[in-house]
């Protein structure tokens, strides 16, 4: 590092709190939790000089130094088990996948190390694998994949993902701070999307893991949902809203464990769902959830569960054939039409 | 050290036990921990301060030689042409450039048969025009078109052609080693006698894939030319903090093939190189690895500023050691051409890439309802159209 | 193989049908196709002298030999790799997981190479991958595991559980027919179980991917389910009937693409349904087997869709545990006893 | 040859860039492409046909000989138990023997510091047992017992304990590798000078885990050894079909890191051998491999019948070069114990195998509902309980 780079380049420490777009509040997040705790640190491929393929961990070498900003070899396998090693001797590991594509050559490790040591001999991992996910980017078959649904049988995995900034900064410390192994995905489409630019507290905060938001009160029907999906089901409720129909949008946030109370306690009070989800419709988290609304507020459904998803195939690079393959406002506005009429 | 040796036989011959340690299913080797690194074709110096130039030890013949220069300005002028297009934006996702390494993808794909097999990274679009993929594939493919060879499914070149002996990559790094093995045991099934090449880079063979695919491929004793592309970087990462090797050659040594370092700027050498290999591996030698020393001029991306890199480091190499202008030179100089020769040469490179781009500008973006068909045989599985809500 | 071993061993070639287990039935199919067509070859690991770590390839390479009956290094990568390279040529690879769990290191090319050759640019991979999945047998974390829910939501790979030795040979000669990758999982516990000892047909025949089998007809409640759970189903349906309840069984036999028409059919029937399977119950493909019917048949519905699996852990060793762990009898008997009540 | 050499820095120490070509990052090494590997403690053919012993060059004190004979007898003595509890049925699941290859885990884990880490292949049990566990543990998991270590939840050595430097491994043969590379990260953050040994197969090499996790230990200069235990066969398959190299050490070469071969029924060459790289890598010299060339003389676990082995080769190991007979005739021909003095040693190892294994069989098995603990921490999330259907 001490040598002359092609552009001298030193990012600076980030603002605590103030104006922020969501990459700059996950930023801001990994930044203070090293801060605050010398046991974090980051792992990843490209994460420290270049300060990783999207910036998320920008500057974090130059403040803390390399030997907690670990550059590694392209080798996902030995970043989880880097991670999950340093997590049995008490270190917190944060550690980056360049894609949420790449997690599939981790996925050995995370599913069988990481998940299961504390179920098999009480040896809790604390560590956090992040990385970009998502499609609607134009990024093709191996740069767009939502991986959720990978993750979702194996017992022992958090999984959480933000759409806002605000959550962003506050899940990224939750997830540092657990004291189990936590996923938290990305949607690259929202790093730095201004219309998710919001003014964060100054104060430091963390937004619990395992509870949803509603990010809209309606009372006709809930869309439930997560990530960049969340906007689409916010355009899609303002235009039903014009209808005379009130949407509420059950934001996730934590994918596993599932918040229940909060899905069904929606479902309860609209008596009509829809499930949004940008992964594939068939196997994706639109399924169980579903599924739960299906066995657990059975009673209070007027109308069938919509899932409004993906179609089934890999993610296409052009696009028409993406937008094709994606869900669209349009699609929710048709399925809550359905609904509204049933 | 210079050529490699025939390794011995893969299986035991016997297995006798007796009253001595049975140290069964050891092959005889002449010496053991003996690495097989041939570094005939490796960098030198320059003479003098004297410009590079290649070398001059080639069974190429002077039309072959015009062939080599003509693919690789095709591959210099392709890629300015796709840097134009991104600039206009026409181009929907990323440009990756091969600029400064291009010799290395031409020269060793020029080495194989019509009917070997090359499973290029994404900087070895040499090795594709190479194999025979056109230009205008490449065009449409970038800017995401209909008569793209994926019908716009999928990047750069990501994809493949089968008959011409191209198999693209998937973007996840080291696992087309794999894959290629299983080219090469189809074929050894269907007793052809086919080779192909895997290129990887430095930063690839970090991958547990590489390391599943290089060591089956050496038990097996299969034909697979692994080409690795020292380049200085993975990204931004440097070499240095992918392996603790010196040279990538030296990984040959866990799965017991041999080895070659060449210089990955002098096309002659590169074609040199991986003739041999081929030669070898068609003769049931086995597999072999290949570093290429090279260097890659442009980031990672289009998008890549390049700040990890050493200041000068990047002008030092386009003005020392550019392929291009290197082999130039040697035509040049050994008088196998003339300037005019090989400005003709461009002239027509430049001809068939006017016209190339403007057939894949001129194809349509592709319907929207393509993206539901072909994820399985649609004759058995129907595709995969967006469902009517609540049809029934 | 030249040499003298231990035992002197040559595993006769199989019966043409005739009395079978179900290890013996998929060994069967197997040797046939590669009778067959000379583009069959079997690799995977120990599968040559040694037959298989359950000797469902015992015998084949005396008789095809080791081009044909591939025995690899530790390398599920290259495993799963060279099945699909072989295919791109037009060969057609058996390969099998030692233990299913073994997928796990295979994952990354079966989801991003296998799954979506044909989509990119049109080339099919025609190959089976196969293996010992399932619990219940004590054999603990790691060599238990149910992994389709894995899969489910990566379209390009078909998914097949036999339950039956008859379906056992016909679903593993339409998967290595089947110009698609097929992932082929047999549970362990069923390959030598006397229960599923049949008389096979000496005919070629083969069971269609695609296509799920009624077990067991009725009227009052449909358990969906698949593989070893079919014969849990089976035996709560028996207890059942003498409390006068009529259950149909639906034997899944496909997972991926999921037989929608004859779920749908055996639900619009019965108006009640439980989704039976033996992974855990969170993420698993009861989700998208209760959404489908939530989504589809809700009118139909004259109760929840109920979920009756294994809890959210990985699987115990010890008896006591892994029986708390799997779903039993029992617990049928009280979700169809609720049902009907409802 | 001999000893290893110390590899020099890690990193480049300058880069600069002038109009040579700048060949950075690259360490400086005394030649290129040589390899490091030490068979000063190799096996050696036994002169004149006397019956093999163990090297006399130690530093080991008498006493600690003493431990060295008292850990052999008792892992291959717990084993024996173990096939008894399994031909009672009281063993739950299969077990795993390391008959004929005891020394290799027992001397190289006696070789490291109290605060040292191993994490053992399944034939690995003398390595737990040397780092502290008790038998009694053992025979309860074995069991699947509420006593033992994972309270019933996982088999035979699949459990750990942090405080004694045993981190158990999983099935998943390779993944340990890339999991000490954690711990010794871990320890490097925390200062403290923490060696981890981590054992793998001959087949286990194979993985991609092991190459992601050895080349990364590499590069970061991690105090990792790694011992490859070369003995003859993974499950079915012999070392042939699993890799071309004759010696699992040669695979060193693609790390740029020193390796030893031993033989690994010397239990004193093990824990030589297993000393100096200890040494070594905390001197910050960075991973070391280890081959220890044994053999398995029962099949991969109690069911298989071995109908792969070669006559007459298991018979051979047994009576030609079992590492118990081999210390032991070492211990009395070097005279540093009498007959009597070893006899009584097993007769105690004996007795403690009887008390721990009354221990274990009066654990109760574990209750049932404790399998929905412990996924996560349980205050945060709660347990995972059967649910109740319909209860609302
Ligand atoms: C398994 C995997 N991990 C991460 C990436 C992201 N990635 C794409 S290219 C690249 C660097 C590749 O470097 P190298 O192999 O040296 O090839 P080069 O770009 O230099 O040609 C990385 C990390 C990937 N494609 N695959
Ligand atoms: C990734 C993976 N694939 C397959 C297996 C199944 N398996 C268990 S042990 C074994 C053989 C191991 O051989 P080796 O590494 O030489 O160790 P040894 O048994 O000889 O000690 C195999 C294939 C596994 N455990 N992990
Ligand atoms: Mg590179
Ligand atoms: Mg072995």
């Amino acid at each position: 590092m001490a040598t002359a780079t092609k552009k001298e380049h030193k990012s600076a420490r980030p603002e605590r709190g103030g104006q922020a777009t969501l990459v700059e509040a996950i930023r801001q997040g990994i930044w203070e939790e090293m801060e605050r705790d010398p046991t974090v640190f980051v792992i990843g491929e490209d994460v420290g000089l270049y300060g990783g393929a999207f910036k998320v961990t920008d500057g974090l070498i130059d403040q803390f130094g390399k030997e907690r900003v670990i550059d590694t070899p392209i080798s996902e396998a030995a970043i989880v088990g880097a991670a999950c090693g340093a997590g049995l001797m008490g270190m917190r590991a944060v550690a980056e996948f360049q894609f949420i594509d790449f997690i599939s050559a981790g996925f050995d490790l995370l599913t069988n190390y990481a998940a299961k040591c504390r179920y098999r001999w009480g040896a809790n991992i604390p560590a956090v694998f992040r990385g970009p996910c998502g499609s609607g980017v134009r990024s093709g078959p191996f740069h767009s994949l939502n991986a959720e649904s990978f993750f979702l049988n194996t017992a022992g995995l958090k999984i959480v993902e933000p759409a806002t900034a605000y959550d962003a900064k506050g899940l990224i410390k939750a997830a540092i701070r657990d004291p189990d192994p936590v996923l938290y995905f990305e949607h690259k489409k929202l790093y730095r999307l201004p219309r998710l630019r919001e003014e964060l507290p100054a104060d430091d905060y963390i937004v619990e893991i395992g509870k949803a938001r509603i990010a809209r009160e309606g009372r006709d029907l809930s869309i439930i949902t997560f990530g960049a999906m969340v906007l689409t089901a916010l355009d899609a409720a303002e235009e039903l809203e014009k209808e005379g129909l009130d949407v509420e949008v059950i934001d996730l946030r934590t994918l596993a464990p599932l918040d229940k109370a909060s899905i069904l306690a929606s479902v309860k009070k609209t008596n009509r769902a829809i499930v949004l989800h940008e992964a594939s419709r068939t196997g994706g988290i639109g399924g169980e959830i579903a599924a739960t609304i299906a066995e657990e507020a059975f009673e209070w459904l007027d109308a069938p569960v919509l899932r409004v998803a993906s179609i089934d195939t890999p993610v296409p690079y052009s696009p028409p054939l993406e937008d094709y393959y994606l869900p669209q406002t349009k699609d929710v506005l048709e399925a809550a039409r359905k609904l509204a009429a049933y | 050290m210079d050529q490699p040796n025939k390794p011995a036989a893969n299986e035991s011959k016997q297995r006798s036990v007796g009253d001595k340690n049975p140290r069964r299913r050891h092959r005889p080797r002449p010496a053991p921990f003996q690495m097989r690194v041939s570094t005939k074709f490796a960098p030198r110096r320059s003479a003098d301060g004297k410009p590079l130039g290649c070398t001059t030890e080639t069974s190429l013949k002077p039309e072959q030689m015009l062939d080599l220069f003509r693919y690789l300005k095709l591959t210099r002028l392709v890629e300015e042409r796709l840097v134009n297009l991104y600039r206009q934006t026409k181009v929907v996702g990323g440009v990756f450039r091969s600029l400064g390494q291009e010799a290395t993808a031409v020269g060793s794909a020029y080495a194989l048969a019509p009917q070997d097999f090359v499973t290029p990274l994404i900087r070895d679009l040499g090795a594709v025009l190479v194999k025979g993929i056109r230009p205008r594939e490449i065009f449409a493919q970038y800017m995401a078109k209909a008569w793209g060879p994926s019908g716009g499914r999928d990047l750069n070149i990501h994809f493949g052609d089968i008959g011409k002996g191209f198999i693209g990559p998937i973007s996840h790094l080291g696992d087309m080693i794999p894959v290629m093995t299983g080219v090469l045991l189809a074929a050894r099934m269907q007793k052809k006698r086919t080779v192909a090449i895997a290129y990887i880079g430095d930063g690839g063979m970090s991958t547990g894939a590489f390391h599943e695919g290089l060591n089956f491929a050496a038990v097996q004793r299969l034909p697979l030319i692994v080409i690795a592309e020292y380049n200085h970087y993975a990204y931004s990462t440097p070499t240095n903090l992918q392996t603790s090797v010196r040279d990538l050659a030296e990984k040959a040594a866990s799965y017991n093939i041999p080895a070659h370092i060449v210089d990955g700027n002098d096309v002659i050498a590169c074609y040199e190189v991986t003739k041999r290999a081929a030669d070898f591996a068609r003769r049931s030698g086995g597999a072999v690895l290949i570093e290429a020393k090279t260097y890659r001029r442009k980031g990672h991306a289009e998008h890549d500023d390049q700040r990890y890199v050493p200041t000068g480091e990047i002008e030092w190499w386009e003005k020392n050691n550019d392929p291009v202008d290197r082999f130039e030179r040697h035509l040049l100089e050994q008088k196998i051409a003339s300037k005019d020769r090989l400005d003709e040469i461009t002239a027509a490179v430049l001809r068939e890439i006017e016209e190339d781009c403007a057939w894949a500008e001129s194809s349509p973006m592709p319907d929207p309802e393509q993206a539901a068909y072909g994820v399985f045989d649609n004759t058995i599985v129907p595709p995969a159209l967006r469902p009517e809500f609540l049809k029934n």
